[in-house]
């Protein structure tokens, strides 16, 4: 133990091996000796290395050093601080050191795993500690802020993810807002036929949950809706939803459906029945809707657009239809947010060579399960488009869009058990032969293999390869009227044409076109993929960067049903903890203004997009409300004064760093 | 490798973006030049110039800046406030015969580790080009105290 | 006392680096040959280089901060003219009236503090009564209180006008950005008026103290003082003494015109001479050229001082300070006077002049006008501008990029042009007064008073520092050692 | 010699504005002189550097120290005064900031005297320069030798005290003249070491009378441009850029007061490492722009941003010189 130096803090360095994650680049026996010879004088008085620090054993080492050698100060070099600030800074708390006196140093991200000369990478981690070393010399003691919990939540996106939010909180009593963009909850699962493995009936599982989130007194149904705005921050978000018009009053409507009846406009749905049904100008997307009430879609009605007709408001019973209905935009209050909006089906028509739109008998998945369900457009007979012929035989192509770096890299994890749950189900109902194409099959979950071997068992035929082409072009007789798929069978290693009668596309997820506009609105980022970014892709899939903020089923990335079940589901504990907490603690990173230095300049008033900045006319100077400071520190960087400083990230912390890290240099 | 001129740089990173996107390169075991030193800021925003004429001064060859893409913010458009200090601070740098090669901004997204890995790897070469900058450190006072006696 | 072969008049200031004299002296003790030193250089030249025309106004202020408002004035004009705009009426009206207040002030200053006491304590005197206090004791507090008065109404107009009573911040390319209150203007000229009386207060003293006494007019038409050289001052259109604005005027030795040129011509007739031993350069006339520190009509040295302007010009523009001018050359016996030590006079008829022209400005109608700025249209290129400095024509010249930044600088400023006849001055009296080595307080303050005339502003000059100039004289003996000690001012 | 505290005031490299800034206190110069024995001040008396050499060291109470320093003799004057001064006080901005002259740090040494000597009226066929030391027919000659770069005060002795101002206002020499004086007579404390004073700890806006609002510049002006502009509205929202909001407080905010933009003579505020970076970052953060393109054009307006920036504070800055400056000088 060397001496401490005076008028400097107490410090203690600790740098972690992580196993040999660190310390097989970087030698950390070195950085220890180093750290208490050559950073003494800078009030370093005791630097251990350890195997695993964030373990409990290597907790109790600083806890142990706070209290017996009494330091005033903690660094600790190992891995990134978004992991192990916390568990770091509760440690010095459990040992009654103000959190905020402990400082990581990322020698495990920024050095061991990303250099490759161990020499090299020894030097950058000792600079990296000397800078964190000066830097935390200069740490103050700091509170967390509390701000209370609004128990209002907000979910949006009435998907089965969503919708298993929405029951989750408001089962424990708290009120939800959910809001859908289509006229009915359901998303993507209400147009599926039957859910792999189980074969259960989608509808079937699906519309108890609808109904008890439409009838549920704890759930504000806001369908025909969307989020416009929002500003705030957790715990008091306030957001404005645009409910579209309807056209119909939901206070009378009975939802006893004489109005689609009635209309005499079918128009295509491209929505619910995939292009393949039609639907009425006024209609609701499916008969298990939630709610009932129908809608106007204004561009294809005939009266908004001719001036005449009126049908469904002459006979409409109750006088719900409403034609001079504007949109409303509502403001409601919550503390939490839970994004659930779920994802686009990607657009076959891109893969050419697949003859999508071109080639008539080529049909999407999502054509196939509304063809395949009792309730659509061919009332559940498997027919090719002419709507009467059974198809012999049936290819089904694996991976469209998906694997393929000139769409997506990324694997859309449930293409194969559809594409099982097809063969099932054209087997089971036309017998007709059917061909996988696949380049690998992936059937990794629960009881998801058996059913690949029951398939196998029922005798579909597996060919291992990417399809190069679909074409009607036949070359030999046996080709003629059908459409020949080209694939090099990469088990046998020949290049195969096989004359089939019908093309299912297995399309793969792709994050809602709009997906990035919606991460503006709350305040998150999306990865590069455009999914919808974790806090932590392993640790915590369900927060993001932004407190109060909460990501659940496809928008996060492709996911089958349970998946996305499951973390609405987990959204919903995390919200509901926050709001049993009553508050939330936010971290206390935030600037204020020296009264007396501010010379009411204003410059700084236009930077504060949390409008945290106000000026005070009759006093001459500016100040900062600490509930709204988000403390990204750019008024402290703006202010020509130096009036404002910032709490976490002061200059003087900064200098320091500054200076520590050039130390050697 | 030893004989060439290896460049030290000073990096200052935003909180939710970049910063993350050098966890997302580590976890990853991107390799990259091991010559910048990162300092972590909230937000590309809070960069004071001050900050880089103190490094450059105090021995940095070069300084490197990194925030969210524009409109990806985590506090939504301060790094354009950013954007903007850095550039008036480089026609200011290049006044004092700072070349405006040895500053750059870049943005990064948190999912951009790649890509951070990549311009950190080009900017090292970029400042390696231009050579050390060697600011003095100017010896005041103390050193000059000497001068005391020798004038008494 | 000792014979030596050296003398160091050495400024107490010498580790200020604030100018020196070494006198070499023969073997008889003679003096062989004088060097006076200006050993500071600050580089306004280059470092203006890059800069933004419209700011040299304000760097410029920063070479001298006794005379900044010449060179703001020097500095605007240079920038008017390399923008090619013609600032309204009243705009130069401002700029005038302002520098008439420093004019005031600059001339009440030297006249009272520096130059007074060898005349009203007289030269020989002891060093403690040699200064503004003694002065004061002897004419009476009533006056002393009166000097600072003056003082203050001059730097009240400057303050007023420029916004600042050292280093002014209101003319721009075009013009001023100050616009005059009716209050303001009544101020002013109030303080006017007092001035006149001020002034002729002033002349009067200085004929009953000075002309009336036979010693002093001796000494002033003595010819230790007398240098025959060209004399320089800007000229009105009347060719009448003007310190803002007009053509420059050379008269040579015999008071014929030589030469009227135009501000922007002024590299063809202005060349400066270096030597190696001081970081300051010797202007002469281009077109007779330099022939060393020697007087007449073949050497190219001149001078611009109060006394130059008088030589130069044909009169004064106002009639009290006309009726002095017209006194002034009787009673020593016309044009051109060549006695260095009438500069005082001249400065006091100069003084009433600037206090006259002071109040005509401030009762000008037009002089509260708003029409004070002409925004410029045209792309700068070039500019030269001329002010006349209380110590010499002051010549700023600025050539620009066509953003207005500044690519080249050159300034020859007041107390520049006169540094050729201080070397000569000085020589010539360390000839006459230093015989056989032979050095008395008395004969030193004659040495000093030869400085003194010029007023020489070093902050101008060396780019360094201006006013007094406190002289030590160490006379060593053969062997080196000090025998004696004289210290004593110069400014 | 009186038993008065003594007091000295001294001027190194500078054009002499601070000693008339000092006689422009008028009739306090009379306090001045009633409470002290002024022992050095070359402006206003014979001043006897062998007397002040002579002197117990420390036995000045008082130096007012204004001018940078320029050559060797400004630093061994600097030594000397702070050897026998208790408090040395750093007058004016030349001695706390370099001041304008300190722009010559953007130049190597060698180069402002070239220019200076080969300039459109200098005839110097024979390139003939200033010699520190040069051999004349009746002897020898010595010039001082020129400082690679200009330095403040600080950067050469221990300063007590820092009294901003190019140069300081009357006012404030006249306020700081009675603090001292009532310190002397055990009515005021002086306040701790290194403290400025003479001057606000805000900027100037505080003294400021224009009207200010939230700012946001589409384009700046160069204020021949746009003369004269609105007189009740801050002149930075007026499009020129104004010094004032990064620059201390103390003057009365005088310019902008008669039209004119601060050009930041009083320096940087209370605590402020470096003033340039402050206006970097002050005159960005206006810019009402998000495209880079845009931002660059805005920027435009600001053609000498070094210059704008560090007119009076370059000697002081964090930077100091240019490069052109020090790599000539051999660092």
């Amino acid at each position: 133990m060397s001496e401490n130096t005076p008028n400097k803090p107490k410090i203690g360095v600790y740098t972690c091996h992580c196993g040999t994650n660190i310390s097989s680049m970087v030698d950390v026996e070195n950085v220890r000796d180093w750290a208490k010879e050559h950073l003494g004088s800078e009030g370093v008085i005791v630097s251990r290395d350890y195997k695993f620090m964030c373990s409990s054993l290597g907790q109790e080492l600083i806890e142990k050093d706070i209290k017996e050698l009494g330091l005033e100060r903690v660094v600790v070099a190992a891995c990134s601080p978004h992991l192990h600030e916390k568990t770091f800074r509760g440690a010095s708390e459990r040992a009654g050191l103000n959190p905020y006196l402990t400082e990581m140093v990322s020698i495990r991200e920024q050095v061991s795993w990303v250099h490759t000369d161990k020499v090299v990478a020894t030097a950058k981690a000792k600079s990296l500690i000397a800078g964190t070393v000066e830097r935390v010399a200069q740490n103050a003691p700091l509170e967390k802020l509390k701000v209370p919990i609004n128990a209002n939540t907000l979910v949006v996106g009435g998907g089965i993810s969503g919708i298993q939010a929405a029951l989750e909180v408001a089962n424990a009593g708290f009120h939800v807002y959910l809001v859908e963009r289509e006229p009915s909850i359901g998303g993507h699962m209400a147009q599926f036929d039957k859910t792999f493995p189980t074969l259960d009936c989608s509808a079937c599982i699906l519309t108890p949950r609808m109904v008890e989130a439409g009838s549920n007194p704890n759930i504000t149904l806001l369908t025909w809706s969307e989020v416009v705005s929002v500003t705030g921050f957790v715990g008091a978000f306030n957001v404005t939803i645009k409910k579209k018009a309807r056209f119909v009053n939901e206070e009378l409507c009975t939802g006893c459906g004489i109005c689609w009846e009635k209309c005499p406009k079918s128009v295509i749905d491209d929505v619910y029945e995939a292009g393949l049904g039609y639907r009425k100008a006024v209609y609701t997307p499916f008969a298990q809707a939630v709610p009932k009430y129908p809608v106007i879609d204004k561009p294809n009605c005939t009266f908004f657009q001719k001036g005449t007709c009126k049908a469904c408001e002459k006979f409409c019973p109750t006088n719900a239809i409403d034609f001079n209905q504007k949109d409303e935009y509502l403001n409601v209050e919550v503390g939490n947010v839970i994004l659930a909006t779920g994802y686009d089906l990607f657009d076959a028509g891109r893969v050419t060579n697949y003859g999508y739109g071109r080639l008539p008998n080529v049909f999407t998945s999502m054509e196939f399960e509304r063809m395949c369900n009792a309730s659509g457009p061919t009332g559940g007979e498997i027919t090719l488009r002419d709507g009467i012929t059974k198809p012999q035989t049936v290819g089904i192509i694996h991976c469209v869009g998906s694997r393929d770096k000139n769409y997506n890299n990324y694997c859309s994890t449930i293409c194969c058990m559809q594409s099982l749950k097809f063969a099932h189900l054209v087997k089971e109902r036309t017998g007709a032969d059917v061909y996988e194409f696949y380049i690998d099959m992936r059937t990794a979950a629960k009881s998801y293999d058996e059913f690949y071997q029951r398939v196998l068992d029922e005798g579909t035929l597996f060919v291992r390869g990417k399809v190069a082409e679909v074409t009607d072009a036949a070359r030999q007789p046996h080709e003629k009227g059908k459409l020949i798929v080209q694939v090099e069978d990469t088990l046998i290693g020949k290049q195969r044409r096989i004359p089939v009668d019908m093309v299912l596309l297995s399309i793969g997820m792709e994050p809602r076109a709009d997906a990035k506009e919606t991460g503006k609105l709350f305040g998150i980022s999306c990865s590069s993929d455009g999914w919808f970014m974790e806090r932590h892709p392993k640790l915590d899939p369900i927060s993001t960067m932004t407190e109060g903020i909460y990501i659940a089923g496809c928008a996060t990335g492709p996911k089958d049903i349970p998946g996305s079940v499951s973390q609405g589901a987990a959204a919903a504990a995390r919200v509901l903890d926050k709001i049993l907490q009553k508050e939330v603690e936010l971290e206390p990173i935030r600037a204020s203004v020296n009264e007396n230095k501010c010379s009411g300049c204003r410059i700084c008033n236009n930077l504060c997009p949390f409008s945290a900045i106000s000026f005070m006319p009759e006093l001459g100077i500016t100040r900062i409300n600490p509930a709204l400071c988000q403390g990204c520190g750019t008024c402290v960087a703006a202010c020509p004064a130096g009036a404002i400083s910032g709490t976490g990230f002061s200059n003087e912390q900064i200098f320091a760093q500054i200076d520590g890290i050039l130390m050697g240099i | 490798m030893s004989e060439q001129f290896e460049p030290v740089i000073v990096g200052f990173t935003c909180n939710w973006c970049s910063y993350r996107a050098a966890d997302t390169a580590g976890t990853a075991r991107v390799k990259y030049a091991p010559n910048v030193r990162l300092i972590r800021l909230m937000c590309s925003g809070r960069l004071d110039p001050t900050f880089v004429m103190k490094a450059l001064a105090g021995g940095a060859d070069g300084v490197l800046i990194t925030g969210c893409h524009p409109g990806d913010c985590h506090y939504i458009e301060q790094n354009y406030k950013a954007l903007r200090r850095f550039l008036l601070l480089r026609r200011t740098l290049a006044g004092l015969g700072v070349e405006p090669g040895r500053i750059k901004l870049i943005w990064a997204s948190a999912a951009e580790g790649l890509k951070l890995a990549h311009e950190i790897n080009q900017f090292v070469e970029e400042v390696r080009a231009l050579g050390p900058l060697n600011w003095p450190k100017w010896n005041d006072q103390p050193a000059e105290i000497d001068a005391v006696k020798e004038v008494a | 006392m000792a014979t030596t072969n050296r003398i160091t008049i050495d400024p107490i200031t010498r580790l200020e680096g604030h100018g020196k004299i070494d006198i070499f002296l023969d073997g008889n003790g003679d003096v062989a040959n004088s060097y006076f030193q200006i050993p500071e250089l600050r580089g306004f030249e280059r470092f203006c280089v890059g800069r933004p025309v419209e700011e040299m106004p304000l760097l410029t202020n920063r070479i001298c901060g006794v005379c900044p408002e010449a060179h703001h004035m020097a500095a605007a004009k240079a920038a008017d003219a390399a923008y090619h705009v013609d600032p309204p009426r009243t705009a130069k009206m401002l700029r005038e009236l302002l520098y008439m207040g420093f004019y005031a002030t600059d001339h009440t200053t030297h006249f009272y503090a520096l130059a007074g006491p060898d005349f009203i304590m007289g030269p020989d005197a002891p060093v403690a009564e040699r200064n503004i206090l003694g002065v004061i004791h002897k004419v009476g507090l009533e006056i002393g209180g009166k000097v600072i008065q003056m003082r203050k109404y001059g730097h009240t107009v400057v303050e007023m006008i420029g916004g600042r009573k050292v280093h002014p911040a209101t003319a721009i390319p075009g013009g001023i950005t100050k616009i005059l209150s009716e209050e303001e203007r009544k101020q002013i000229e109030e303080m006017g008026h007092w001035a006149i009386d001020f002034a002729q207060f002033t002349l009067q003293a200085f004929k009953d103290i000075v002309l009336s006494n036979k010693t002093y007019l001796d000494l002033i038409l003595g010819d230790i003082y007398t240098h025959h050289t060209y004399y320089m001052g800007l000229v009105d259109a009347n060719n009448k003494v003007n310190f803002y604005d007009g053509k420059v005027r050379v008269v040579d030795p015999d008071g014929k015109e030589f030469v009227k040129y135009e501000p922007k011509d002024y590299a063809k007739h202005i060349a400066e001479h270096v030597e190696p031993w001081t970081y300051l350069k010797f202007p002469y006339l281009k077109n007779v050229g330099w022939k060393g520190f020697v007087d007449g009509k073949d050497s190219g040295v001149y001078m611009a001082t109060p006394l130059s302007r008088l030589n130069a010009s044909d009169g004064m523009a106002t009639p009290r300070a006309q009726a002095a001018y017209e006194e002034f050359y009787a009673t020593l016996g016309g044009k051109p006077v060549h006695q260095r030590l009438a500069t005082h006079w001249a400065r006091l008829i100069e003084l009433l002049y600037a206090a006259e022209h002071w109040v005509e400005l401030a009762t000008d109608p037009e002089i509260t006008s708003p029409h004070v700025h002409t925004v410029p249209t045209e792309k700068p290129t070039e500019g030269v501008g001329i002010v006349e400095a209380p110590r010499g024509t002051l010549t700023h010249h600025y050539t620009t990029d066509e953003r207005g930044l500044l690519t080249k600088v050159n300034l020859i400023v007041g107390t520049t042009n006169n540094y050729a006849p201080i070397q000569m001055s000085t020589n010539k009296a360390a000839r006459h007064l230093i015989k056989g080595g032979k050095a008395t307080e008395g004969l030193l303050n004659m040495v000093e008073m030869a400085f003194r005339v010029y007023d020489p502003c070093f902050g101008c000059a060396t780019h360094s520092l201006p006013g007094q100039m406190p002289l030590e004289v160490t006379i060593h003996n053969q062997d080196g050692e000090v025998t004696e000690v004289i210290k004593q001012f110069i400014d | 010699m009186s038993n008065k505290p003594k007091f000295a005031m001294y001027w190194a490299a500078s054009c002499g504005g601070c000693e008339i800034a000092v006689l422009n206190i008028h009739e306090k110069i009379l306090d001045v002189d009633a409470n002290f024995d002024v022992v050095f001040w070359p402006v206003a008396m014979d001043a006897k550097y062998k007397d002040v050499e002579e002197m117990e060291d420390k036995s000045i109470l008082l130096t007012l120290f204004n001018g940078s320093m320029r050559n060797d003799e400004n630093e061994k004057i600097a030594h000397l005064m702070r050897r026998k001064s208790q408090i040395l006080v750093s007058f004016g901005s030349c001695a706390t900031e370099g001041c304008v002259p300190g722009l010559a740090n953007l130049f190597p040494v060698n180069e402002i005297m070239d220019v200076a000597f080969h300039t459109v009226t200098t005839d110097n066929p024979n390139n003939i320069l200033p010699q520190t030391s040069f051999e004349v027919p009746e002897g020898t000659l010595h010039l001082p030798t020129m400082n690679s770069r200009v330095k403040t005060l600080a950067q050469v002795v221990d300063v007590d005290y820092y009294m901003p101002g190019c140069p300081p206002e009357s006012h404030q020499i006249a306020a700081v003249v009675d603090l001292v004086i009532q310190v002397l007579q055990g009515k005021a404390q002086l306040p701790p070491k290194g403290s400025v004073i003479g001057a606000g700890n805000s900027t100037v806006c505080d003294e400021c009378p224009r009207a200010r609002n939230v700012k946001m510049i589409k384009a700046f002006h160069r204020i021949q441009e746009v003369a004269p502009l609105d007189p009740t509205l801050c002149i930075l929202e007026q499009g020129v850029p104004c010094n004032g909001p990064a620059t201390r407080s103390g003057c009365n905010a005088r310019c902008p007061r008669v039209g004119a933009q601060c050009i930041g003579c009083y320096g940087p505020a209370e605590g402020v490492l470096d003033y340039g970076a402050r206006l970097v970052t002050a005159f960005a953060s206006v810019v009402d722009a998000k495209e880079p393109a845009e931002i660059e054009s805005i920027l435009d307006g600001i053609p000498d941003p070094t210059g704008q920036f560090y007119r009076f504070n370059l000697a002081d800055s964090l930077m100091r010189a240019s490069t052109s400056n020090w790599k000539k000088n051999g660092h």
